[in-house]
């Protein structure tokens, strides 16, 4: 029987592993982590219909779970070749084909330090907003409820100084999301998104952002915060420039919410250069092409899906499971 | 024969005629004494000419036959006319009863309203009488039960929807309910005891006598006639106070009308006359589209000129209209309801303010050196295919035009003065005029019906005809200056409200039109014709709301078979575009697609 | 304020043996200030350091005013480069923020286009006949004060403690902008939090205020102040400045920059003339001090030694809670014990305006 | 006040600031209105705007510092405004613009 690893056991290597398996394909999957699920698991809700994100998990996982895919958690690939995988305790499996499903990394929002992420109490990331959701507490450091609240669009992406040029693509409907969910919780609160440009590719998206802006009062202003310092009340006061008005804005909040973009993984760098591989500028996989052959990459029998190639929606990285399970089948008849 | 004219029991009705004739002195002279020393000066010239002649005749056809409302709705006319007519005839005929029986002698007036109860001691009976005053009340009775139906079903009167009404209002509604069927129990238990009575009291109180013992129709009897003269005092009271007020209200204003008085652009002691001539038959309510498509029901002109009578008008029922006209011409009272609204909203919004729209004073973008000057307006700037249309027109007439907004020019006042900002609107009215003025022009036409109004109405152009480019094209036409071929193309027409209702114009549009194809109506056209829903006059509903109404009214342009929907008004094509999936032209364009 | 960040912004510091250059606002307002860190660095640290006589003004205030072009001060710059060759020394300290600013822009100037470095040994040639090779290290002299913080620490007689209560004394830092914003590599800390001047006021036991507008520039800004009409802008920027840190109530203020002191100093008074309003305890201004200043204090330097009677607002009442021992009689006497003249009364050390200006109400 | 002659005064801050700002009148602005919350500053009916054309007039503008509690001189701008309706029918957003300018005055003029 052939055998095809998958590295990385997120939505899109589940996804990928399920479509092989169901093809009557041997498949190993591979995560760093000591569970599957990937980053979708620190999510609470999805945009743009509010739905768990255990739903979409558990469902993938439940699958795997009942069928012969043979899962290797708490270790990672190190290099790769179109047949064989080593990983990092130095074991090497054979294979007939590999797909790459290692998805992103999380933009460490302490390199934006003008933003004071791990230097102030109240600045939190987006991811860390979700993982405050899931445990079912929201609010200040202090346990007060915020009167204020600051989303901050685009915190390492779409910026030259951070080196970071590509757009993460669902930071801003995360962003419409999140503001929605905490008006939600705090309707007293007034809530304001800073936002360079509101960018609502998907289906629904343009709808949630207007029913944010409309139905639930939160305040858009275009404009990159400069700067977060804190207050003497122990708020945060912030600065920006309100582009549409040509006028410096100061604000003081008391929760300032950094959505913080995807960066491609620092391993791809070495994966690449193990089997031939072609990054692209973002530090991303760059797959063939961007069209016929968007799963495959340059060397036949090593295939991509998902965020490893650039920034997606989870809509779209189950999709890119889906392909490439058909584009591995083609390739090994 | 020597009668006596009081009972305890008349009482309550003597009151309220007191109270209501001193009520109704106190309202009139006051008006009457508030009024503009030019409205006044009108009143003082009109009273002895024919007018006042032609006057009674009206108050006659309208206020007591209500030929309006015959007109509207025949089962509504029948209802007022019989309450209203028929209750003079009792009166009348009451009172020629009265002097058959005694002569001229002076009888108070409760003795001719309760004849019945003090002529029980008469020793002949003239069944004449009897039978004119039973025929009477049968009438007036026939038309209380029809407003019982019309309160319980008004759809079975025609009346999708009937007026919401104030307490005063139900006071007397139920007071004026009561009176007639009190008065034929009262009548009719007279009847039993002393005999006589024609055909329906006569027969009724044979009927009792026949069938109740004489104990019960003695304890029944006096409490009658208290009732009846309770509901009559209750209601005369009620009256000045409430919607009632109309009846004896349309009187002076059917005169004061014909004397040429008119509401004006502030608010006046006329337009006393006029909202309180109102008597909320609520016909004005159906033909309002907010209400038909919005369901919007608190803000039509009944309602409007209820709270502004109250003074409890707010902001948000004074600017949400569409003042389309459709209720104005269907209003039996023929109530100026737009220029009512009208100078509300001034009251309620103009400032004036000297230093506003001082950037006007060095403008001129206009080009050309015609005689005939063209003003595309606001919206056709939107609607540059009208504007390409015009040109092409002028050219192929060989017009030499003056173009005095091609390159933006200054809005024509009607916008602003709709939202009550009059004064401010002088302002632009003054610098437009001025440059037609300085531009030597003989004559302006005009795509935009919305400037077109404010240039008839309000500029007073000296020496310069203004008209509407469906005008100015048939012209054209007919001078054989502009030459068109028809081409067998099926079109259909919307009235755009500034133009027509508003202006009187139907015919040009249409004879345009025919001039290239085939035109065919929609159910709704001419004065019947619906607003597209994005009038300017109305600043409250929002986009979703104008969009459900063009929607709607655009679907009757489906269902004429036509190929293409024509109108004439830059506003309304963009509206009516939204609207349908028919391709929506401006006048022009079809004219220009069509020229020879 | 957790600092998470500032311990990935470090630079070389050298251990010894210093070309110092001088700082032309410092030595005309601070006199003091230039004298004390010498003697700071020669005499309590026993370093070498040379103040070469022969070197120049960088030019910078001309060059950020448009009146000197860039040719021209990269040429002045080389040719403090090569009087520091001369004199045997490779580690160059400046005194003013605007020339660190000035000297790292040129040298990364030449780094990334080699073809004006050529140009400039050129030019340097042509004029004066030198030759220069580029420092081995460059610093501004805070940095210097900031590598031997632990060792002043060690040395002190005094730290910034309020001696009447033990609480430390609350500081305002305040960087010049030329320090890290332009480069945040090369200034101690990064450019959003800087750690050179709290890293001072850590170790001798001082408290940093991390207030709103901490970042803020002082408003100098050259043009900005050289120019009369624009001098709105500049003293608003102090004034957005002060209104800022004054609910904090910091005990004084400390800057690396001889610019910025002057400002925060001189702009108080300024305010205080013209609003009648004032930042500091009973309706006195906040001390602003230089960093050598500070460290001076701290070293136990007499405070009229340090020149601190020159700033505008006084600094006696900063001394009493330190508990320094002064003699106010001699605070208006110079070096030779001559009178050098006092200032008017000022609102902004006290003075009603009333008084000043004989107001009749 | 003083004496001095300085030759210049301290310049007011152009920042935005809106914890100093009273945010009153604008939630009531957004409360009646909420579709203005809407705008995404396209900047269609300041394009199109008659008054615009002639003057500085910037609609947009003045609603969304209006939003942000700036009030100083929008009524006095509000009233450049001639009410044509031509942005009405321009807005992506379909906000009732004269709606919007007569509300603004409304609330921020003295009727």
């Amino acid at each position: 029987m052939e055998r095809v690893i998958v590295i990385g056991g997120g939505i899109a290597g589940m996804k990928t592993a399920l479509d092989l398996n169901r093809r009557g394909i041997g498949v190993t999957i591979i995560e760093k982590e000591n569970r599957l699920g990937g980053k979708v698991l620190g999510w609470h809700r999805l945009f743009p219909t509010f739905t768990p994100a255990n739903e979409v998990v558990d469902t993938l996982k439940a699958e795997v779970a009942s069928s012969e895919i043979d899962v290797r958690l708490g270790t990672c690939a190190t290099a790769l070749t179109e047949h064989s995988v080593t990983l990092s305790d130095g074991t090497v499996l054979d294979c007939d084909a590999v797909v790459l499903c290692s998805g992103f990394t999380l933009f460490d929002a302490r390199i934006k330090e003008e933003y004071g992420y791990g230097i102030y109490d109240n600045v939190i990331t987006s991811a860390d907003l979700e993982e405050m959701f899931n445990q079912g507490r929201v609010g200040l450091k202090n346990g007060g409820r915020p009167r204020r609240i600051a989303f901050l669009h685009c915190v390492g992406s779409r910026d030259e100084k951070v080196c970071q040029r590509h757009c993460s693509k669902v930071c801003c409907v995360t962003g419409v999301k999140q503001a929605i969910e905490m008006k939600k919780l705090f309707p007293e609160a007034d809530v304001f998104n800073f936002y360079m440009d509101i960018r609502m590719f998907g289906p629904g998206y343009e709808e949630l952002y207007r029913e944010a802006q409309q139905s639930y009062n939160i305040h858009f202003i275009r404009g990159r915060i400069s700067e977060a310092s804190p207050t003497i009340e122990g708020r945060l006061q912030i600065k920006a420039e309100d582009t549409l008005t040509g006028r410096p804005l100061k604000i003081s909040v008391d929760m300032l919410v950094l959505l913080i973009g995807m960066r491609s993984n620092d391993d791809n760098a070495s994966l690449a250069e193990s089997a031939g591989l072609q990054l692209a500028q973002s530090g991303f996989m760059a797959p063939r092409d961007l069209f016929l052959s968007n799963v495959r990459s340059n060397r036949d029998g090593i295939f991509y899906a998902g965020t490893v190639t650039a920034p997606k929606s989870i809509g779209e990285v189950l999709n890119e499971g889906a392909a490439v399970a058909d584009a591995v089948t083609e390739y090994l008849s | 024969m020597t009668m006596n004219f009081f009972a305890p029991f008349c009482i309550p009705f003597m009151v309220g005629a007191v109270v209501m004739a001193v009520a109704l002195v106190v309202k009139y002279a006051r008006w009457i004494y508030e009024l503009p020393r030019a409205d006044k000066k009108l009143m003082l010239h009109g009273i002895f000419t024919r007018r006042s002649l032609e006057a009674i005749w009206e108050v006659f056809r309208e206020s007591l036959l209500h030929r309006r409302i015959f007109k509207v709705n025949p089962l509504l006319g029948y209802m007022h006319m019989s309450l209203a007519f028929g209750w003079f005839l009792l009166i009348l005929t009451g009172w020629i009863e009265v002097v058959a029986y005694l002569g001229f002698t002076y009888v108070p007036l409760q003795g001719h309203v309760f004849f019945k109860y003090f002529a029980t001691g008469l020793e002949e009976h003239k069944p004449v009488f009897n039978f004119l005053m039973d025929f009477f009340l049968l009438m007036v009775l026939s038309g209380v039960f029809l407003a019982w139906c019309k309160r319980l079903y008004s759809k079975a009167m025609g009346m999708r929807r009937t007026t919401r009404h104030v307490l005063g209002d139900r006071i007397a509604l139920s007071a004026l309910w009561f009176v007639f069927p009190l008065r034929l129990a009262a009548e009719s238990l007279t009847c039993a005891i002393y005999g006589g009575g024609g055909f329906l009291t006569g027969s009724i109180g044979s009927w009792l006598s026949a069938h109740v013992g004489g104990a019960v129709l003695e304890a029944l009897y006096e409490p009658s006639w208290w009732l009846y003269s309770i509901s009559l005092g209750v209601f005369f009271v009620a009256l000045p106070f409430s919607r009632y007020m109309h009846i004896f209200t349309e009187i002076p204003l059917i005169f004061l009308r014909r004397y040429g008085l008119h509401p004006r652009e502030k608010e006046s002691s006329f337009d006393n006359f006029e909202i309180q001539a109102c008597s909320r038959c609520g016909i004005c309510i159906d033909p309002c589209q907010l209400q038909s498509v919005l369901g919007i029901n608190d803000v039509q002109s009944v309602y409007f000129l209820r709270d502004r009578r109250y003074k409890m008008l707010t902001l948000s029922v004074a600017n949400d209209c569409l003042m389309c006209g459709r209720c104005e011409t269907k209003c039996p009272v023929g109530i100026n309801l737009n220029s009512l609204r009208q100078n509300s909203r001034d009251t309620m919004r103009n400032i004036p303010d000297e230093s506003r729209y001082g950037y006007l004073a060095s403008v001129d973008r206009s080009e050309g050196e015609g005689r005939v000057g063209y003003f595309a307006g606001c919206m056709t700037l939107l609607t540059p295919r009208t504007l390409s249309a015009m040109e092409r027109i002028f050219e192929a007439a060989g017009e030499d035009v003056w173009w005095a907004d091609r390159n933006g020019g200054v809005c024509c006042g009607r916008p602003l003065k709709l939202s009550g900002e009059t004064d401010s609107a002088k302002k632009m009215m003054r610098y437009n005029k001025e440059l037609f003025y300085k531009h030597n022009i003989t004559t302006l036409v005009t795509s935009c019906p919305i400037c077109l109004r404010v240039f008839k109405e309000e500029y007073a152009l000296r020496g310069i005809e203004v008209l509407h480019h469906s005008e100015y094209i048939l012209r054209l036409m007919r001078q054989g200056r502009l030459k068109v071929k028809a081409d067998g193309g099926k079109f259909t027409y919307h009235d755009p409200c500034e133009l027509g209702r508003g202006s009187g114009i139907y015919d040009e549009p249409r004879a345009v039109i025919e001039a290239v194809g085939e035109l065919l109506e929609a159910e709704h056209s001419r004065e019947n014709s619906f607003c597209c829903g994005a009038s300017l006059a109305n600043t409250v509903i929002n986009d979703a709301q104008q969009l459900k109404i063009a929607r709607s009214m655009a679907a009757e342009f489906a269902q004429t078979g036509a190929d293409t929907v024509v109108t004439s008004c830059p506003l309304c094509k963009k509206t009516v575009t939204r609207g349908t999936t028919m391709p929506v032209k401006d006048l022009s364009e079809v004219v220009a697609e069509h020229l020879a | 304020m957790r600092r998470a960040t500032w311990s990935e912004y470090q630079k070389d510091i050298a251990d010894d043996k210093y070309y110092y250059a001088r700082s032309c606002i410092r030595q005309n307002f601070f006199p003091g200030s230039e004298r004390a860190f010498l003697n700071i660095l020669s005499k309590d640290l026993g370093k070498d350091i040379l103040d070469d006589p022969a070197h120049s003004s960088c030019t910078g205030i001309g060059y950020h005013s448009d009146i000197v072009p860039l040719e021209t001060i990269m040429t002045v710059v080389a040719r403090q480069f090569s009087l520091m060759n001369e004199a045997g020394y490779e580690n160059f300290v400046t005194s003013c923020i605007t020339s660190f600013g000035i000297y790292t822009e040129v040298l990364a100037t030449w780094e990334e286009f080699p073809e004006t470095e050529e140009k400039t040994r050129e030019n340097l040639y042509k004029a004066t006949g030198r030759e220069f090779t580029k420092p081995k290290s460059l610093a501004h002299t805070s940095d210097i004060i900031f590598h031997f913080r632990d060792l002043i620490a060690d040395k002190a007689v005094r730290r910034l403690v309020n001696r009447a209560t033990g609480e430390p004394l609350k500081v305002v830092e305040h960087i010049g902008c030329h320090y890290a914003k332009i480069f945040p590599k090369s200034g101690i800390g990064g450019s959003e939090f800087p750690y050179v001047l709290a890293g001072m006021v850590d170790s001798w036991g001082g408290e940093c205020v991390d207030y709103p507008e901490r970042r803020h520039c002082c408003g100098f800004g050259f043009r900005n102040y050289l120019v009369q009409a624009n001098r709105g802008y500049s003293i608003a920027n102090s004034h957005k400045k002060l209104e800022s840190m004054a609910p904090y109530h910091p005990d004084f203020i400390v800057a690396n920059c001889p610019g910025c002191t002057m400002f925060l100093d001189k702009w108080q008074y300024t305010i205080a003339e013209m609003d009648g309003r004032t930042y500091g305890e009973n309706g006195h201004g906040i001390p602003v001090l230089t960093y050598e200043e500070m460290a001076g204090l701290v070293l136990g330097y007499d405070p009229w030694e340090l020149g601190m009677q020159m700033h505008q607002v006084d600094v006696e009442p900063l001394l009493d809670k330190m508990g320094v021992d002064y003699d106010p009689s001699a605070k208006y006497l110079g070096r030779n014990g001559k009178y050098i003249g006092k200032p008017e009364a000022a609102v902004v050390n006290g003075c009603s305006q009333d008084f000043i200006y004989d107001i009749k109400v | 006040m003083a004496a001095i002659e300085w030759g210049f005064s301290i310049n007011r801050p152009r920042v935005i600031d809106v914890d100093r700002n009273n945010l009153r009148k604008s939630d009531e602005i957004l409360l009646e209105m909420p579709e203005l919350q809407s705008c995404i500053g396209c900047g269609a009916c300041t394009a199109s705007c008659t008054a615009g054309n002639l003057t500085n007039f910037n609609f947009r503008k003045v609603h969304t510092l209006v939003r942000r509690g700036e009030y100083q001189g929008a009524y006095e701008e509000m009233n450049k405004c001639m009410l044509c309706g031509k942005c009405r029918l321009l807005c992506p957003r379909g906000i009732n613009t004269r709606g919007v300018v007569m509300l603004i005055k409304r609330k921020l003029g003295d009727f």
